[in-house]
């Protein structure tokens, strides 16, 4: 059911770890859909220098942090912001229907992190656009 | 099988159709082909493999063979079970009782009557899962027309008072059906001594073939077709015999009701070890009844972590499993049942389920035993949800 | 086959499963058995062999296929169209129109729903057993929600213009179902060009097993299940599927449309060879339409005498045939298709269908030409009605 | 579906023939049912010295004739008179249930045929009892 890519990450998750002294963490999901997940940034002039993830859900939840944390590293928060889910699935090569919004849960958990950065310096926390769970049909459908 | 370690223990999944019961079968695809309700000789044998699959599975169910109807499976059996009584018997009334652990064949079956105007009782299940008959005998109403409570659960492999609640919807003159698709050849199913009016089984849980079942349906019971059409099964389910499968049924559980008893002793000790050894590790914790529950069911519950994620290591490693059910396992909802019995939801979405088979061995427990560990100890340095 | 002369001219009511389709079927019982709901690898090669045996069922019938649903035979799949399109769409209107010649899976399940408050209109044919566009047309009301017109009839093999009926029901916005079940392997079903919304197939019917056919379900329409309970099939029809009756389908469904153009002249001539030696017979007419039919087809009145005792006789001679259908045959009615077609009770309880199939040889023709004539006088020499 | 002695019967039938001057003959059942059976006796002092039968009908019909045909020879006829569908049956070792009015179909044909008997010596036909068709489920049931 899961592309090769995914059963990758999966089987060997890239940065998965905590940062214990990381500058924007972000937590989104909850235990009623049965995904977890934490993102950790490390964060240096606009630029996301390391991150990291934990996570509590299925293979594409675990996948899906794994590859949304190597797709930002380097990135401007600019950039890092505008990685979508459909970005990362499209990175693991596709995620069964039913398991996009894992995909989801990694964009947001994004978004978390940084805006807790952004909050973290007395900044203002960006908006989200559309997306996230709007367009996902995963909670409380069934 | 593809892996080189190959431990297979999800047999309340699907069993590996015995080699002997497809030798069964064989015949009666391309030699004996003809259509069991035609006249001519070449169909007789058809007609007689039919019924002498029918007897088999009378004997095991100590019924007679005329309340013997064959299925596509267990879920038809359920579907024609309830839809059929609520057909024929709801100007009586339009009130059912049943568990809230039923399979979904059954859940699902009644959820669409409740939305033709039928009322449903669910009744709750104990920690343990286990329905008490009282509260069968509370939920019933003048206008109760079916009971149905399911012998032993998929999931957490409880067994219910099947016995007493039959003598409960007896003494009240109401209908009582039992899924017993996993209690076949696993423990002792006599339809006389359970109480029951209908019974659904399903061939590919006990060594048969998958797409072919039975309702027993006792005698002089009135109930309506799910499938009209021609005149098979005595005028009450029509569609031209699936006559291999229904051979393969017969094979199977003449197959199963022999070896059950030995098979059982056996079980339950490989079960026992497997029990003991996961419960070593922290946090884990059984599902379902220490006692009363099927000689192959293990289903243990590792805090802290997901399922699905269990499962695609334990594949990795070559051991077949399951997370609640294998027909929700592609979707995202926690098990009901895990629910039902009162678990919260982060732990119903991440219960192991091992049901072992004939097949399995000692040293395939040994294997398992050394691999779970790992397993979980991987997925909880993983989860936000471990405490440090 | 346990006879000497062994002649099987009941195609119709069912083939011998093709052994390459058995050879294809059987790793799916005892090798790759796995559950293909289920998430481990040892279940995948169910689950990648459901999916192609639907890409070829779908390429046959032009389908998408996603549109393709397994079902348990033509039977479900005719109880499902209707009943599922009664449900979901018996708030907008209760009439429903279909033929006096439909298979009893259709007729049986109209009658069910005409007492649960529906409406029936059963279309007239002509002597041929031919239904007219035009009556079609008639019969539309502004609550009719199902329109189902089978593509080829099981006894005499008359092939209705379905696609003219599927054009009115379109333009009409009402759903339309055929019953293609005699139809596959012998005449070209293409969905699209039939302009139908939904399709009932039987592999058994075209050297595919018994007890596995399929629903083609128009992508978009609003249907509800008949069986409830597991996620398969896109949620639409519960139960553990049968891998290997489905793999059976799409290996028999891909030879009888690779097969097909060359079988089908085949068939033309073995017929007319048929028709025209069992005409010289004096007394004896044609059922179904001379053009218009299954190229296998052949149903043939003799006066004076009864269906099953010409059964009887043509089985001692080796021939298996039939009269009437086969699932009609243990019981005593006339065949309600002659009946509508204008033939009197005492004929609709005489025909003889003799259907051919790949296996069938010229010499086998022959061989019933010469047995046929002696069987009617003999069986004209005791019947009370021959005139001296 | 049909015992060897039902097949034999078939493939046999016994008696199987018109009696052109029989001294009683009856005609029973209708093509609705799709079964006409025709018994001719020839009678002497008030014993069958012979029968015979036609037959329009199913196997079981054609059997039952001939079974029918073959019970009656020499018996009185208050003795044929007795011979029940169930003795028919039984002769033939049994008929499936769906098949019992055959067996009905010979009962009513030699009362038929010694009634027709009678009438024409001038006498009382004698009157049906129980059984034949009452206890029949064979026509008009579907
Ligand atoms: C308890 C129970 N009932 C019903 C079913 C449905 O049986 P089947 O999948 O054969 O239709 C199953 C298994 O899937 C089951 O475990
Ligand atoms: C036209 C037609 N429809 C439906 C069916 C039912 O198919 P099945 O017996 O496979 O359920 C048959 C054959 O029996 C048929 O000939
Ligand atoms: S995060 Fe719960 S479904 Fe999208
Ligand atoms: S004679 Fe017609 S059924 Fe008895």
């Amino acid at each position: 059911m899961y592309s090769e890519t995914v059963m990758d990450h999966f089987n060997n998750p890239r940065n998965q770890r905590e940062i214990p002294d990381a500058d924007g963490i972000g937590e989104v999901g909850n235990q009623k859909c049965g995904d977890i997940m934490r993102i950790f940034l490390k964060i240096h002039d606009n630029v996301i220098e390391d991150a990291s993830f934990q996570t509590f859900g299925c293979g594409a939840a675990v996948a899906s942090s794994s590859m949304a944390t190597e797709m930002i590293k380097g990135k401007t928060l600019e950039e890092a912001w505008e990685i979508s889910n459909k970005a990362v699935a499209e990175a693991l090569e596709g995620l069964p229907p039913q398991k996009l919004h894992c995909s989801v849960l990694a964009e947001e958990a994004i978004h978390a992190a940084i805006n807790n950065y952004l909050e973290k310096m007395g900044l203002e926390p960006w908006e989200e656009g559309e997306g996230s769970c709007a367009g996902c049909s995963g909670c409380g459908t069934d | 099988m593809e892996n080189k370690h190959e431990i297979y223990l999800d047999n309340a999944a699907t069993t590996r159709t015995h080699p002997d019961v497809v030798s069964a079968m064989l015949p009666y695809f391309s030699l004996h082909f003809g259509n069991p309700s035609s006249l001519y000789s070449i169909a007789r044998s058809s007609r007689t493999a039919i019924e002498e699959a029918r007897r088999k599975v009378a004997a095991a169910l100590g019924a007679d063979e005329r309340e013997i109807f064959f299925t596509s499976g267990g879920t038809e059996s359920d579907n024609w079970a309830i839809r059929g009584i609520a057909s024929a018997h709801g100007k009586k009334g339009r009130h059912i009782i049943t568990t809230a652990i039923e399979h979904h064949a059954v859940l699902h079956t009644v959820e669409a009557l409740e939305k033709e105007g039928f009322e449903i009782t669910y009744l709750p299940v104990d920690e343990y899962g286990m329905v008490s008959p009282e509260s069968v005998e509370e939920a019933i109403r003048p206008d109760t027309i079916l009971i149905s409570v399911m012998l032993a659960n998929n999931e957490i492999g409880t067994i219910q008072p099947v016995q007493k609640i039959g003598e409960i919807a007896r003494s009240h003159k109401i209908i009582f059906h039992s899924d017993a698709v996993q209690a076949i050849g696993q423990i002792p199913v006599d339809v006389r001594t359970m109480n029951v009016d209908l019974l659904s089984i399903s061939a590919h849980k006990f060594g048969g073939p998958k797409g072919v079942g039975a309702l027993f349906i006792r005698r002089g019971l009135r109930i309506d077709p799910l499938l009209y059409g021609g005149a098979q099964e005595q005028r009450r389910r029509a569609g031209t015999e699936n006559v291999p499968g229904i051979v393969g049924l017969g094979a199977a559980i003449e197959r199963a009701a022999a070896m059950m008893s030995e098979k059982a002793e056996r079980m339950k000790k490989l079960r026992k070890r497997l029990i003991d050894g996961l419960l070593t590790i922290p946090k884990s914790r059984l599902n379902g009844h220490p006692t009363e529950r099927l000689p192959n069911n293990v289903n243990i519950i590792f805090d802290y972590i997901e399922g699905e994620s269990i499962l695609l290591l334990l594949d990795a490693n070559g051991i077949a499993a399951s997370t609640g059910s294998a027909c929700t396992s592609a979707s995202l909802d926690p098990s009901h049942v895990l629910l039902a019995c009162g678990l919260p939801h982060e732990q119903a979405h991440g219960s192991l389920r091992l049901t072992l088979g004939e097949e399995t061995t000692e040293a395939d427990i040994d294997y398992v035993l050394g691999v779970v560990p790992t397993v979980v100890q991987r997925l909880r340095d993983m989860s936000p949800l471990t405490p440090k």
